[in-house]
């Protein structure tokens, strides 16, 4: 049980707004990790600055103990590091399997095998089972533009674990979905962190979803850390209930 | 075209993409049976004919490489004329002027296209979207003055002529009917290499930069290799259509690689069809033979060229190969086609 | 000194064209994202028509000028926008841009086959005097185009930024969707703005006219500079387009003074992509968001 | 499949039409648009002038002409295709194109035919490949300007010269063609400016004329340009010599240049004011036909029709390849054939060589002030 991933005293700032401000935590192998936070507190600037997608102003961020700060988004993706965004995020013109086989198919072989290889690079079985799991199934031919905003909202998650990523950040997973999907997509995320092993950090803004996936929440208030523990410590902090009810 | 799958399709919402398995060899068949057709084609024809079929077909080539760039890749080049003038040119001067055999000259302008391609691809990677459009603009005007002011290497506004044709076996091409038929085999071995490649995971890849390159980025594509990729390839296949333009017309000058041409060229692929395999050659169908079809109107015959291709634009954003695959939709019942407005 | 005031005062006079130009260019872009390829050829048609007119109904000068200009803003600003543009606007920005393409060779070819290929005088409004500034000789065509373009670019900044209707256009430029919630009428102001850019060429056209002659082809490279002009200012800001258009201007008059003359052509797309290497927006142009 | 369809039908489309046997048929193939559609268009009227007046007195050994017209686009490989249509369409001989990269991207095909194709360009090179159809339909750049350089030494007592030209093929091979000569005439090169085909403002090559302080201005550029350089000029208050060529003194020039080209001097190759009254004639008829004046290019175009009329009617019968062989070295005379309008005779090479003039605008008219002899009197 070692820590995954290792964030110290990131900073980041646009044009003179600090959106994030000297944040560090760690997260256990194994682990659900929510990140919660008021809007503004620089929950998904985080989320982008420890992906590479955005360069921190200040700190580091660490995957198994080695240094990764400023790494590419595809090369930490390659290292076993997954993500889903906020907004939707999938293929519209390409269908159900040809989304998966793409969140696959670099991670495997190189740039010679993957021109003279095989058309699905061998990952169609895998992309089935994967829609099969996020009940996608009757879907797999259609183009994922014409899906609905949950099943989209699937399709995405289920891209973001089809390489079988060690660690995934999942910005705002439930954002969006109705009820019964919402279920599905928590059933589904457990299922995969209980069989695969593979850790998560989740930034939600659905508190009953939050507190019941998560095994450690981190409370985020204006680009800093409020208070970390588990569900239950977290809801009870004062400091916590300020900050969400205070104004 | 790229008929959807006529079988097998369980769904209602059937895609375009994803009746690739069944629509590849369709398409397969298409190019099979194009290329037999166009080496018997102008048998009778006279040399006209023939000429304008090679014309039409090199054109493909140079359309191809940019329906790869824009079509699958989404990335907006305004300088294919140019890169077709560099491996004309280079063609011309490496076969013309020092003697070398056409196969070198041919990989050569390949070669330095696909190298200019990558070096002049690193900008747009830095900057986004239509910026792209803007840095190959400039491009395109400087190869072009360069082309034109260069004399002592280029022959200046007076071109190049006397440019030998390549042999096979020892056979001399210089006929029309023999050169043409070289055409079409070396046109074919280029669509059937592009057509591998969109089936394999690249074209994949490819389609992913075009649709959203940070989630493809995300997913660990690296976006930086594959839009260098689809650039200078783009940029290799408008060098492999010079080097067969240089030998064709047996005389090159600056004027058919100017800035207007790329715009001609990008029209070409927008109207036959970006995103499709056979869109190119529709589009140059469109772009170099139905002028000469309309040479019977008389003087309006670019008017009426330009306001076809306008209407049809009107009528079917998606050009003509959408316009076909809306029609066989509607001809199978199947016109409840998942649309989406993504590109 | 005086040779520089010279080229100084030329390269603003064409500078001021591209300027009138390039502010419609972005106009339409802004409101529509519609990348108007036919621009040059927007320059170029209004001087024909008035010639056109004055030739087929033997009208005297004004009246022709008026059936022209009239029959030009009809067509190419609001049936441009009708036929053209509202069917194509929701398929993205390429298949437009290639429609205006072929518009283009229409108006080219047409005016070539309707009028003449040959250039034609065209009336100027100012003599064709020279008056003496420093030793340097200005043409009164020159100071002349000054004027007017700068005080048509100040009435359309006054109307965008003091009119009721030029507010309204200039939220809907900045967001339609915004501009929609509050109850204005996007789909008339983004009619205003293509209005507009046909009058602004009008403007253009008739001033420049009595110098560059009319002719069928002039549109190509006022288009081009147009273009360029609208990129280096900031594809998405009338002042920007401003800028851009005097700044091209200058460097072209200037790079034919002082740079190879035979590369002249070069220098005005160098200080593009220097621009847009440097700073992509464009000079005075606001970033865009990135697709995310 | 659809492909198979379309391509039947692109197929069946390119296939010809048989051809009418009753009549000769003359292809012309030029630029009609793009960059070279003013020059194109005024040889094609010239063209279209001369073939109602053949065909309305009985055709050419009874036949009737027909007289069809292909756009090069001025762009090689379509021009290519042009010629290349011609010829299977069974031309008689092929007219023009008139810029030099149409012309030399087709000539090999009218050669290999072995028709006789006259051509529009005055680009030096042309005549240089040893192709034995080639014919010009006007003198040569290498004819031309030694006449320019001992005018501008001889009569314009000029010491230093800017030269203005024209950066395509015409301007370009002129300039080429001139400056050896002014060199030899020990002529000062003040300023070498080139200008872009189709500029439109000459406002900072004026200037920069004006600051050479050169004792004359040589100016190359083709008619439109040249109006609106002088224009320029005349706003920059330039007052040295203007010397030009046959494109600086047309009537095209004057008209829009107005006031700008008084006192404008230089060598005229062909011109609708040259004191000849067939040429006079062919002027008036071609402005009553596509009311304007036509340029050096509407001549051209007019006497190349003729040329192919006095070949076929000196060999007495419809020979392709006669037309070339009677062509080369012929002397034409007016007396024989009036639509030549001046005597010519054709080099072997190709080249024409003819009676040329200097002249001079005065009061917005061009004036013929001298006549100069044929090289090879």
């Amino acid at each position: 049980m070692g820590q995954v991933l290792e964030v110290s005293n990131i900073h980041k700032a646009f044009g003179g707004i600090k959106a994030v401000n000297g944040v560090s935590f760690g997260v256990n192998e194994g682990e659900i990790l929510g990140i919660i936070g008021p809007n503004g507190c620089g929950k998904s600037t985080l989320f982008n600055c420890i992906l590479g997608q955005l360069e921190p102003s200040e700190g580091s961020v660490k995957l198994d103990g080695k240094e990764v700060t400023g790494m590419r988004p595809s090369e930490l993706n390659r290292l076993g590091v997954s993500r889903t965004f906020q907004l939707l995020q999938v293929f519209p013109e390409l269908s159900v399997r040809e989304n998966l086989i793409l969140a696959g198919q670099e991670h495997e072989g190189t740039m010679l095998s993957r021109f003279f290889g095989r058309r699905d690079a061998g990952l169609s079985e895998k992309a089935d089972k994967m829609i099969g799991f996020f009940k996608l199934g009757h879907l797999v031919d259609a183009k994922a533009g014409g899906l609905s905003y949950g099943q989209q909202k699937l399709l995405d998650a289920a891209m973001a674990f089809m390489a079988g990523p060690r660690l995934v950040l999942l910005d705002e997973p439930a954002g969006g979905v109705n009820l019964t999907m919402l279920g599905d997509l928590k059933e589904r995320l457990r299922a995969i962190n209980a069989e695969q092993g593979a850790t998560f950090v989740v930034i939600e803004h659905n508190m009953d979803f939050v507190m019941s996936l998560c095994t450690r929440v981190l409370v985020l208030a204006e680009g800093k850390v409020l208070a970390e523990g588990s569900p239950a410590e977290v809801r009870a902090n004062p400091q916590v209930i300020e900050a969400y009810l205070g104004h | 075209m790229t008929a959807p799958a006529t079988h097998g399709s369980a769904t209602p919402r059937q895609s375009r993409i994803a009746a690739l398995p069944a629509s590849v060899d369709g398409i397969l068949v298409t190019l099979v049976l194009g290329a037999v057709i166009l080496w018997f084609a102008p048998v009778g024809m006279g040399r006209y004919g023939t000429y304008v079929l090679s014309l039409w077909l090199v054109m493909s080539i140079a359309v191809m490489g940019l329906n790869l760039t824009l079509g699958y890749a989404g990335l907006k080049s305004l300088a294919q004329a140019a890169f077709m003038g560099l491996g004309a040119y280079a063609t011309a001067l490496l076969t013309g002027k020092l003697g070398m055999n056409w196969y070198a000259a041919f990989a050569i302008s390949g070669l330095i296209t696909f190298a200019v391609g990558l070096l002049l691809g690193f900008p747009a990677l830095r900057v986004q979207a239509h910026y792209l459009a803007f840095v190959t603009l400039a491009f395109s005007t400087l190869i072009w003055l360069i082309l034109r002011n260069e004399q002592w290497l280029t022959g200046g506004v007076f071109g190049l002529s006397n440019i030998p044709r390549p042999s096979v076996f020892g056979l001399k091409l210089d006929g029309a009917l023999a050169f043409h038929r070289f055409v079409v085999v070396v046109t074919f071995i280029l669509a059937i290499a592009l057509w591998w490649m969109i089936r394999s995971p690249w074209g994949r890849a490819f389609m992913a930069l075009r649709e959203n390159p940070v989630r493809a980025a995300s997913l660990g594509v690296d976006t930086r290799m594959y839009t260098l990729l689809a650039f200078a390839i783009g940029s290799a296949y408008a060098g492999f259509a010079g080097a067969l333009y240089a030998p064709l017309v047996e005389f090159i000058d600056p004027s058919p690689f100017s800035l207007s041409q790329s715009f001609f060229l990008l029209l070409m692929v927008v109207a036959g069809g970006s995103g499709y395999l056979l869109g190119p050659f529709i589009g140059a169908l469109l772009g170099v033979v139905l002028p000469e079809w309309l040479r019977v109107v008389g003087s309006l015959y670019l008017i009426v060229f330009a306001t076809i291709v306008m209407l049809l634009l009107i009528a079917c954003p998606q050009g003509v190969s959408g316009l076909l695959e809306r029609g066989w939709a509607k001809l199978t019942g199947k016109n409840n086609l998942a649309k989406t407005g993504a590109r | 000194m005086a040779e520089f005031i010279a080229y100084l005062i030329a390269g603003i006079a064409t500078g001021a064209i591209y300027a009138l130009a390039a502010i419609g260019f972005t106009l339409v872009w802004q409101t529509s994202q519609t990348i108007n390829f036919a621009q040059g050829e927007f320059v170029m048609l209004p001087a024909v028509l008035v010639l056109l007119a004055i030739k087929l109904f033997g009208a005297p000068i004004w009246l022709g000028a008026l059936i022209g200009i009239a029959a030009f803003i009809l067509i190419f600003g609001a049936g441009f926008k009708l036929a053209v543009v509202d069917p194509m606007i929701r398929h993205g920005v390429l298949p437009l841009a290639i429609a205006t393409m072929a518009l283009s060779i229409i108006m080219k070819e047409g005016a070539k086959d309707a009028f003449s290929a040959e250039a034609q005088n065209f009336p100027s409004f100012v003599p064709t005097e020279t008056i003496s500034v420093l030793g340097a000789s200005i043409s009164l065509q020159h100071v002349a185009i000054i004027i007017v373009a700068f005080a048509v670019i100040g009435l359309l900044q006054w109307f965008v930024g003091s009119t009721r209707l030029g507010r309204q256009m200039q939220a809907t430029a900045q967001n339609p969707t915004v501009a929609r919630i509050l109850g204005i009428p996007v789909e008339r102001m983004v009619l205003l703005t293509f209005v507009i850019n046909a009058a602004l060429a009008v403007v253009a056209s008739v001033l420049i006219s009595p110098i560059y002659l009319a002719k069928f082809s002039n549109g190509e490279v006022i288009g081009l500079f147009a273009f360029i002009a609208a990129i280096v200012g900031g594809f998405n800001q009338v002042r920007g387009a401003l800028v851009g258009g005097l700044l091209v201007g200058i460097v072209d008059s200037l790079a034919a003074a002082y740079i190879s003359a035979s590369y002249r052509l070069a220098v005005p797309l160098i200080l593009l992509v220097v621009i847009i290497l440097l700073k992509p927006e464009g000079l005075m142009g606001r970033k865009e968001e990135r697709r995310v | 499949m659809k492909m198979q369809w379309i391509l039947a039908a692109a197929l069946g489309a390119l296939s010809l039409p048989a051809l009418a046997q009753d009549k000769v048929k003359l292809v012309d193939v030029v630029e009609l648009s793009g960059a070279g559609a003013t020059a194109g268009t005024n040889w094609k009227n010239g063209i279209d002038l001369a073939v109602a007046d053949i065909n309305a007195k009985g055709g050419i050994l009874g036949k009737q002409i027909e007289i069809v017209h292909y756009d090069t686009q001025t762009n090689p490989g379509n021009s290519r295709a042009a010629v290349q249509r011609a010829i299977d369409e069974g031309a008689y001989a092929v007219l023009g194109p008139v810029f030099s990269g149409p012309i030399g991207a087709s000539m090999q095909i009218a050669q290999r035919a072995e028709i006789a194709q006259l051509v529009g360009g005055e680009a030096a090179n042309l005549t240089k490949q040893g192709n034995q159809y080639l014919f010009r339909t006007s003198l040569s750049q290498t004819a031309a300007m030694p006449k320019i350089a001992k005018y501008l030494k001889d009569t314009v007592k000029a010491g230093s010269v800017a030269v203005v030209w024209v950066n395509n093929d015409f301007g370009k091979g002129g300039r080429d063609a001139i400056i050896p000569e002014l060199e030899k005439s020990g002529i000062k090169v003040a300023v070498d400016i080139p200008t872009e085909q189709g500029q439109a403002d000459f406002a900072a090559d004026a200037i920069k004329v004006k600051n050479s302080n050169a004792d004359a201005v040589f100016v190359y550029l083709n008619e439109e340009e040249s109006a609106r350089f002088l224009r320029a000029a005349k706003q920059q208050g330039i007052t040295k010599p203007m010397i030009g060529e046959t494109t600086l003194l047309g009537a095209k020039v004057i008209e829009l240049a107005g006031d700008a080209a008084n006192g404008v001097k230089g060598h005229v190759g062909l011109s609708i004011d040259a004191p000849i009254p067939a040429f006079q004639e062919f002027g008036k008829k071609f402005q009553a036909k596509y009311n304007y004046a036509s340029d050096h290019n509407g001549l051209k175009g007019y006497m190349a029709v003729y040329m192919v009329k006095w070949a076929t009617e000196k060999q007495k019968k419809f020979d392709k390849k006669g037309v070339a062989d009677t062509l080369r070295g012929a002397t034409i005379k007016p007396s024989d054939e009036p639509g030549i309008l001046m005597e010519t005779t054709i080099e072997p090479n190709g080249d024409l060589d003819r009676e040329s003039f200097l002249a001079e605008v005065k009061d917005g008219k061009q004036v013929i002030t001298a006549t100069l002899p044929k090289i090879k009197p």
